[in-house]
Order: structure tokens, then C-alpha cells, then sequence
């Protein structure tokens, strides 16, 4: 049986592309570079939209990301079902591409904070968290301006009442989210997005202090191998 | 050429920590008399032509899909004179 | 206004050309007249100014840094010395490291946050330009006391722009320091360092040789950004005048600088540059004339190509701004398609500017007429030299007999606990998280250490492609102490050097190469220029006795408010090679039941 | 009780980064006919009394000390009706 392929996707000031590509590779994954100018998915089975500060971050975070050629493809795609990983700026644009509800906004603490972070796993049904205990609590590096989660009254119930709040964070809530939300997912279970970063915390010698991020990548091949 | 103004603000029920963050510094540098302050974007869009009806239509499609969230924004336009 | 091309400056040589305003002396100004043989015009002066200036030319500190040439240790890792863009040295398996330390002290002081973020910006672009790929920054920064207002203005900015600047760039920041001293409120200093990793075949250097070769310009558009900066900027004290030049800070786009990287990146994979510059404080007139010194001599450039964000700016201007973000490179003819088309991939503008020519000449021209004749080595590498006089301070000897000896010693146990809390509690002792955790420490996941480890350290293995098979990594610590360097400068660079080389052997590494920051009053005060050649004297001796040259580094004189100088601040950088990352040392107490060891006296 | 708006916008010879980056954005999405784009701040102060002089000398203050970085940005001040 061929490996399992997670396309990782790199637009214009994306950072954490080498990061997710190992990552996947680590787990036993076939990385498959996707490029922001081409309308094509590459027939991937899943997508890991990493962090970074696509188009600098300016406007808004994943603003302008969004409008990518590749985003054409993947839209819809990701509305069919396909499993979509939005970390950082990934989620980011994940919220502003309306996969997500809700939004990104800047840190209450209005700084930049990078730390590593306590998060406690909520939902294990999805996609990416099928290999986590439910209400385990794991360590990720945080680091990002922008990453309080905001959205209305109504649809924070819905996410609640659903169990749609995948992570939350523990230990203190670094940048003032609604619900300590860390991150949340689409209805289907098949879209993730959050502000940690798994990818930095798959390793022994560099990242985080936790190789807490490899159970994303377990999680996903599993996955997909039962699929 | 003509030259369009689009003011984003945060809607009214999401916290802007921006805003909050210098309506509490104001007093520490002596100034008293402001009960609240809100921080938004300014855009100003220099227009090829004139800013015509369907130019303005086009605007207002910028800044529904672009310029701002309309998640947790609202926005305005207006021409300048 | 009127076009003064070198016609016109033939048919009026008695015109007065503003030299004084541009910071130029009348002894210097003389000899640009002689090596025209005529009048500068006011491209050529613009040229001269800032090419002649302190930042550029190092005129006062030249005759003191030859020492780390003469006295250099024997090493056979160094494989480009003092006097490219960045030092490079052997680091083993086909790979080499470039590295350098750059201050951006007064431009951080007029606008702390765009000030400290385009330094982060020249210094990647330093170290882009030797045919690398940046993997790392590290900022060591000196403030005025925590507790002085100007500081709360100054800092967070500074720390917001280095770390805005440099997380957008997906660099890692592996280190740095944070020291608070009163003595640095009008003039804090902000240096910052990067280091970058290249196959040991494939450096590339500031050079532009082959007649009929192109010559391009590519990345931002040219605006009004510094202009005048180079020279009164940067090389003057800026007191009584700074609020008429504030309008004339540079503004960074990370952006548009991490497109550059890429960009640069896949150029050199390609193979398509044959000389490459980057477009520093001088801009356009460092980059041509350096280049064109360099290679085969000659230099034609048509300035109206230059892409300007600003239509209304002068060739004057154009030459002498300091916007950010762009780079200059030597092309053949044949591969500018090439050039082209991965420059447009990236989305990044580039232009031919001109070309390579045998001449002996710059020429530059302007809607047609010629505004640039001259000899581009005159400007690039015989500027003026000083040998300016040295006196030891007046108050050296009470100074040092003011020992700590002095002071009343804590006798109690009260006494000593209070003595303890003030030193738990002074802010250079304190936790640095505040700042540090507004840096990415973590990104593209090479980074081995990083705070709170006394050195930073990456693998490279995975930087680039064709690396997986090594294991080795490289470790740095930049460390300095102004108030050891006022007590004695030649032992106080020396400390820091200690330091620095300490910091990174303790972490597994051996030390490889040096570079150096070395922040000052006026060269023009006797007793700062004794300091300036004691520190250098002292860190000259010391690499030779250590065994590790000095690779490369950067001179900021002026940091004085009045006459008070800042402590003399030499700040030194150490880069080490581990062979094998995995064995890294960590600090602190890993285990249960270890030994503890005292090492020295 | 009046609403005072400060508008804070780059020098005109200052780099704007942002503004650049969404006018690149535009003709991707399909929007022909703009020519640049500048982006800046919009604050919005609640006035506990009128905007009369003596107030509005103040929010002058604030701007110049606080709201706008004069060395890179011009501000405008206008009260909303
Ligand atoms: N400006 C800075 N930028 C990046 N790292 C810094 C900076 N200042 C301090 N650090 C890091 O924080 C850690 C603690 O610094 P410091 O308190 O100065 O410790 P030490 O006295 O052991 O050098 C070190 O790892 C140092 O490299």
C-alpha cells in the first residue's frame, strides 16, 4: 500500500512549511509540496495549511491568502470532506475563507507571544485528534499576535453544544480567546484549526520541550488508512 | 480621478483590546474627558476613474470580501471631495 | 531645477556645492576636485559624501582594525575575511557559515520600532548577499536606565520591531542581551546579528567583472527613505537637529524581504548571478561603485531605470536613499530570461539598471546627459584615513583606584538579604522573558538551543537540501560589558570575547570565528579614540591568543548625547561548530544524582 | 457627550507596506481601476462633554503624543455630528 500524501501548502511568506513537510514525514506520510499559484490539489488525501505570515500578515491575518488560486480548489474540496489542518496563520485562513466560524484578532495582551503552551484536547472525534485520550492535556509552542478567537454569541453556543471546541488552553489563556478556544472545527469533524503549533513538537533535539504535536500526524494516518 | 475612503470598524459587541489599551493610558498621561475609544482601519483607494456608480459598486464588493471581516467588522464609504 | 551634468560642472567650476551640509570636510571635498580634475556635479557629490562617510568608509577606526588582520591566528576554517559583505568560515562536510554583527543604534533612537526592524533587515540582507541562506538573529541591546522615561519609549518599540521584523522572515532568534545602564539613555544600541549557511563552493561575492554583463536592480522601488541618512544619520550626533530629519527614516517591508530571500535563493540555485550586492545605508551608490571596484572596473548606469515609488525624486536622491529591501546583482546576458522569470515567480520587481564595462569608469546618465564620470575605486575603497590623536581619560586612574573594595559590605544577615533582593530585583539580573518571548524561537525547526541557554544553537542538516547527511550544528553567543570596557577597554573587549567564546563551548561547540560590534563616543574626542584603540588592541591580542580570527563586523562611533560618550561598548560575537548536534549540552541540572564540578578559580 | 474621530495615515513619502500589498491583491481578485492603496488608522474617542475648544485642543494633544507616530504619520481630527 503507497503511503498515505498530506499536501502542504506554501503561499508568499508562508514559514512553517519545512516544519509541517517534516512532520508528516515523521509519522510515516508521503509530503507533498502544494503551491499557492496552482489550481491543483495533486490528488492528496489531506491538507496541512501551516503557519507563517502569508502576505506578510498584512491587512489581516490570511486576508488576502485566502483569494490564492490553490484556495479555489481547496474550498470546496474541504466542504466535500477532505481533511484540512489549518495551524497559526493556517487557521487564520481557514477563518477567513468562511471554513471556519469566527475569527483571529489581535492578542489582548497586544504582544507577540511565543511559549510553550498547556492545551487540553476536548474533542478526539475529528480527524486530526482520533489518537488523543479525551481531556488530555499536551504541550505545543505558541507564537503569534494574533490568535484570540472571537465570534458571536450564537455561534459560541453552537460551537459549544456541539463539542466543536477541539483545544483549549490550560495553565493560563495566552492572548485573551473567548472560552479559552485554542481550536475548533467544521461540523463534519474534517477541518481542525488552531493557534499551537504541532509541528514544532514532534522531535527530541529541537522544538518544543513535548513531542506531544506527533499524535496530529498519527491521528490523520490512521485516519486515512481505515478510510 | 477620484479618491474613495473606506473607514473598517470592529462591530460594537467584539472587544477591541487596541481601543481599551489607550483609552487606559490616556489618563496616566493626563488627559481626562474620554469615556471610550475604538480603533479601526482607514483605507484610501485612489481611483483610475471617476467614482461613478459602478465604481463604488466595486468598492463596496472590495470591502465586503477584502478590506474588511465582515464576521467582526463593519464598514463605511464615502468619496472624497 | 537645473540638471548638473559633468558638462555643466566643466562650465561652472566655480560653483559652491553644499559639501559642508552633506558632511563632507573641505580637505576631503578638495581631493574629490583633484581626483575629477574639475568640480564634482551633485550626483557625484552625493556619491562621494556618503561613500566617504564614517558608516561607509570607517576613516577613523581603519588604522586600528587592520590589527585583526596583522595579528590573526592561522585558520584554515576561514574562507572569506574582513572586507566582504560577511565572513565566511569552514564549518565541515562541504558546508560553511557567514556571519556578522551590524548596529543600528541611531536610527533606533529617532524611531525604535522601524529603526531596530530595517537593522534586522540590512544584516539578512548582508548575509544573503554572500550567496546564503539566513537561518538565524540574534540581538544584543543596550537601554538607558528601566526606570527613565525615554526607555519606555525606546524599548518596546525596539523589541517590537526586531521581532516583528525577524518572525516575519522566519528567522529564528537564538539569543541576545538586554542591559540597562543610564549612561545609553540618549543613545541605546541596538546591534543585531545573522547567520546564514552555504555550500563552501558556491559563495558569492560583491563583484561585478565580464564587459557586457547586465546589471540589476530588483526587489522594493526606490523612495525617499533616508535620504541624507548615510551620512548625517547614521555618522553624526543628532541632538539640536533630529527633528528636521525624522521625516527620513527608512521603513521595513519583512515581506517583501522574505520574498528577496526565496527569490535570492533560487538565483543562486539556478546559477544565474555572477557578482551580487545589497543595497545598504549608501544604497545605489555603494552598491554600483563597490561593485564595479571589484570586477572588471568600468560601470555604465541610465538612473532613470531605477524604479521609483516617489516619480518626483532627483538622481541625487536616487542615489542616496536607503530604501529597504532591495538588492543589485551582475548578470550574463543570456540568463536574464532566466533571472527574470524567477524574480516574477516570487513577485518580486526587477529591472537592468546598466552594465559591466571596461572602461575604468562609472558613468551614470540622466534623461540622456551624463551626471556621473568617475573613477567607482576612489569612492568605494580610497576614502580619506585618519590617524586621529589618542589621550587616556582624564579620570582613568581615579577611576579604577574608586574599587568596589569602597563600597560598605552587607554585615547582617538582614543586610545581606537586602543586598540579595537588589540584585534579584535589578532589572540586568532579571528575567529577559518579556523581550524574548516576543521573538519566534522555534520556526523552521532547526533550532538545538536557544534562551534560556547561554548559546544558541541549530542543526543543519536540514536547513537546505543536500545537508541530511551531516550531523553537525552551529552554536553563537554575543556578549559585551561597557562597564568592565570604561574600567580598562583592552581587558574589557577581552572579557567579552571570553565570554562570548565560554557561552558557546560550554554548550558542546567549539569556537570557530569572531565578529565584533564596536559602539563609541566621537571619534573626534581624543579619549573616546583611546578607548576605540585599546578595546580594538585588546580584542586583536585576545583572538590571537584564543586561536579564531575576526571574520567581520561593524564600527558605530558618534553614540554620545553632548559630550557624554555611552561606556565604551565593544560587543562580541562567537560562532562555534558541534560535530555532532545530538551531544548538545543543555544548562541546568538535567538529571538526578549528577555531580556538581567547579571548573577554574 | 460627542464622538470625535482621528484619522492617522502614513506620510505620504513613508512606505506603506500594507497598502501596497492589497493593491497587488486587487487586480488577483478581480478588481480593475485602482490605482493605490494607503492604509491607516481610524480611533474613534467618546468625549464625556462637548467637543468644544478646550476638548478638542486636548484630543490634539493625544493624537500628537500617543495616537499618531509624528515622525512617520499625519493625523486629522473631526468632530462626528
Ligand atoms: N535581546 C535578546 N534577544 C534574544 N535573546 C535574549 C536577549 N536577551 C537575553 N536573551 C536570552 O535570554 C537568556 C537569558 O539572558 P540573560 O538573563 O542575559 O542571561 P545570562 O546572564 O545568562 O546571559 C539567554 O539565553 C539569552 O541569550
Amino acid at each position: 500500500m503507497s503511503a498515505a500524501r498530506v499536501g502542504i501548502v506554501t503561499f508568499p511568506g508562508t514559514l512553517d512549511d519545512q516544519d509541517a513537510a517534516r512532520a508528516v514525514r515523521l509519522a510515516g506520510a508521503e509530503a507533498v509540496p502544494l503551491w499557492h499559484a496552482d489550481r491543483d490539489l495533486r490528488g492528496v488525501d489531506a491538507v496541512f495549511l501551516p503557519g507563517g505570515f502569508s502576505y506578510g500578515d498584512y491587512l489581516r491575518c490570511g486576508a488576502i491568502s485566502r483569494f490564492a488560486p490553490l484556495m479555489d480548489e481547496l474550498i470546496p474540496a474541504a466542504r466535500g470532506g477532505l481533511p484540512v489542518l489549518g495551524t497559526c496563520n493556517g487557521f487564520q485562513i481557514l477563518c477567513e475563507a468562511h471554513l471556519l466560524p469566527g475569527a483571529l484578532t489581535r492578542n489582548a495582551g497586544l504582544h507577540y507571544v511565543c511559549r510553550d503552551q498547556r492545551i487540553r484536547v476536548e474533542n478526539t472525534d475529528t480527524a486530526w485528534t482520533c489518537e488523543f485520550a479525551p481531556g488530555q492535556e499536551i504541550v505545543l509552542p505558541i507564537k503569534h499576535g494574533e490568535g484570540r478567537y472571537v465570534a458571536d454569541a450564537a455561534t459560541l453556543a453552537v460551537l459549544e453544544s456541539e463539542g466543536r471546541v477541539v483545544f483549549r488552553y490550560a495553565g493560563g489563556n495566552p492572548n485573551g480567546s473567548l472560552g479559552d478556544i485554542a481550536g475548533i472545527t467544521n461540523e463534519a469533524g474534517n477541518i481542525v484549526g488552531l493557534m499551537p503549533h504541532p509541528e514544532h513538537a514532534v522531535e527530541e533535539l529541537t522544538g518544543a520541550p513535548s513531542v506531544d504535536g506527533r499524535g496530529f500526524f498519527t491521528s490523520i494516518l490512521k485516519r486515512l488508512v481505515n478510510a | 480621478m477620484a479618491r474613495v475612503i473606506v473607514d473598517v470598524m470592529l462591530k460594537p459587541e467584539i472587544l477591541d483590546p487596541q481601543g481599551r489599551a489607550i483609552a487606559g493610558a490616556l489618563p496616566r498621561l493626563g488627559f481626562s474627558g474620554v469615556s471610550a475609544v475604538r480603533q479601526g482601519k482607514r483605507f484610501e483607494l485612489e481611483l483610475d476613474g471617476p467614482a461613478d456608480e459602478a465604481a463604488l459598486s466595486d468598492v463596496r464588493k472590495m470591502a465586503e470580501t477584502l478590506l474588511a471581516n465582515t464576521v467582526i467588522e463593519d464598514f463605511s464609504i464615502k468619496v472624497e471631495e | 531645477m537645473t540638471l548638473d551634468t559633468v558638462k555643466r560642472a566643466l562650465e561652472t567650476p566655480g560653483e559652491r556645492l553644499p559639501y559642508a551640509e552633506l558632511g563632507m570636510k573641505d580637505d576631503e571635498y578638495q581631493r574629490v576636485r583633484e581626483i575629477l580634475g574639475r568640480r564634482p556635479t551633485g550626483s557625484e557629490l552625493a556619491i562621494y559624501s556618503v561613500m566617504w562617510s564614517e558608516h561607509c568608509s570607517y576613516k577613523s577606526s581603519k588604522v586600528h582594525l587592520r590589527q585583526f588582520g596583522t595579528k590573526a591566528p592561522k585558520s584554515e576554517a576561514l574562507l572569506v575575511g574582513m572586507g566582504e559583505n560577511a565572513g565566511v568560515v569552514d564549518i565541515g562536510d562541504g558546508w560553511a557559515a557567514t556571519f556578522k554583527i551590524e548596529s543600528h543604534n541611531h536610527p533606533s533612537y529617532v524611531e525604535p520600532h522601524q529603526g531596530a526592524a530595517t537593522g534586522v533587515g540590512g544584516i539578512v540582507r548582508d548575509i544573503m548577499s554572500m550567496g546564503a541562506r539566513p537561518i538565524a538573529v540574534m540581538d544584543s541591546l543596550r537601554f538607558g536606565g528601566a526606570t527613565q522615561p525615554d526607555t519606555r519609549r525606546v524599548l518596546p518599540g525596539v523589541v517590537e520591531g526586531i521581532g516583528g521584523y525577524g518572525n516575519c522572515l522566519g528567522l529564528p532568534n537564538i539569543g541576545g542581551e538586554v542591559v540597562f545602564d543610564p549612561c545609553y539613555i540618549g543613545n541605546p544600541l541596538v546591534n543585531a546579528l545573522c547567520v546564514g549557511l552555504l555550500r563552501k563552493d558556491q559563495i558569492k561575492l560583491a563583484t561585478a567583472p565580464g564587459p557586457g554583463n547586465k546589471v540589476v536592480l530588483f526587489g522594493a522601488r526606490t523612495g525617499a527613505d533616508g535620504i541624507g541618512g548615510a551620512s548625517v544619520l547614521a555618522s553624526a550626533t543628532f541632538e539640536e537637529e533630529s527633528q528636521a530629519k525624522r521625516p527620513a527614516v527608512q521603513v521595513g517591508d519583512p515581506f517583501m524581504e522574505k520574498l528577496l530571500i526565496e527569490c535570492c535563493l533560487e538565483l543562486y540555485q539556478a546559477d544565474v548571478v555572477v557578482g551580487i550586492q545589497d543595497l545598504g545605508a549608501a544604497g545605489v551608490s555603494c552598491a554600483t561603485t563597490e561593485l564595479a571596484a571589484k570586477g572588471t572596473g568600468g560601470m555604465r548606469v541610465n538612473l532613470n531605470l531605477v524604479p521609483l515609488r516617489d516619480p518626483t525624486l532627483r538622481p541625487e536622491e536616487i542615489l542616496m536613499s536607503e530604501s529597504q529591501e532591495r538588492m543589485m546583482a551582475v548578470v550574463a546576458p543570456d540568463d536574464i530570461p532566466a533571472f527574470m522569470a524567477i524574480c516574477d515567480k516570487w513577485d518580486v520587481p526587477a529591472t537592468v539598471i546598466g552594465e559591466v564595462t571596461d572602461t575604468g569608469r562609472l558613468v551614470m546618465t540622466w534623461d540622456g546627459d551624463v551626471i556621473v564620470d568617475i573613477p567607482p575605486g576612489t569612492a568605494a575603497d580610497e576614502g580619506p584615513v585618519y590617524e586621529r590623536p589618542l589621550v587616556e581619560p582624564a579620570g582613568q586612574t581615579a577611576l579604577n583606584a574608586a574599587g568596589p573594595c569602597r563600597l560598605p559590605r552587607p554585615t547582617t544577615g538582614a543586610e545581606l538579604r537586602q543586598t540579595l533582593l537588589a540584585l534579584l530585583g535589578s532589572p540586568n539580573l532579571a528575567s529577559k522573558e518579556w523581550v524574548t518571548s516576543q521573538y519566534d524561537r522555534y520556526v523552521r525547526g532547526n533550532t538545538v538551543l536557544a534562551q534560556p541557554a547561554d548559546a544558541g544553537m541549530l542543526r543543519i542538516s536540514e536547513v537546505m537540501p543536500g545537508a541530511q547527511d551531516t550531523d553537525r550544528g552551529i552554536a553563537l553567543a554575543t556578549d559585551g560589558n561597557g562597564r568592565y570596557a570604561k574600567l580598562d577597554p583592552y581587558t574589557g573587549a577581552q572579557l567579552a570575547l571570553a565570554e562570548a567564546y565560554r557561552n558557546v563551548a560550554v554548550s558542546g561547540a567549539s569556537p570557530l570565528a569572531v565578529t565584533n560590534c564596536l559602539n563609541f563616543g566621537s571619534p573626534e574626542d581624543p579619549e573616546v579614540m583611546w578607548q576605540f584603540a585599546e578595546a580594538v588592541r585588546g580584542l586583536a591580542d585576545a583572538c590571537r591568543t584564543l586561536g579564531v580570527p575576526v571574520t567581520g563586523g561593524n564600527v558605530s562611533f558618534y553614540n554620545q548625547t553632548g559630550t557624554d560618550a555611552i561606556h565604551p561598548t565593544p560587543v562580541v560575537g562567537v560562532l562555534g561548530v558541534i560535530d555532532d548536534v545530538s551531544r548538545r549540552v543543555r544548562p541546568g541540572f538535567v538529571a538526578d544524582d549528577l555531580r556538581v564540578v567547579l571548573l577554574g578559580e
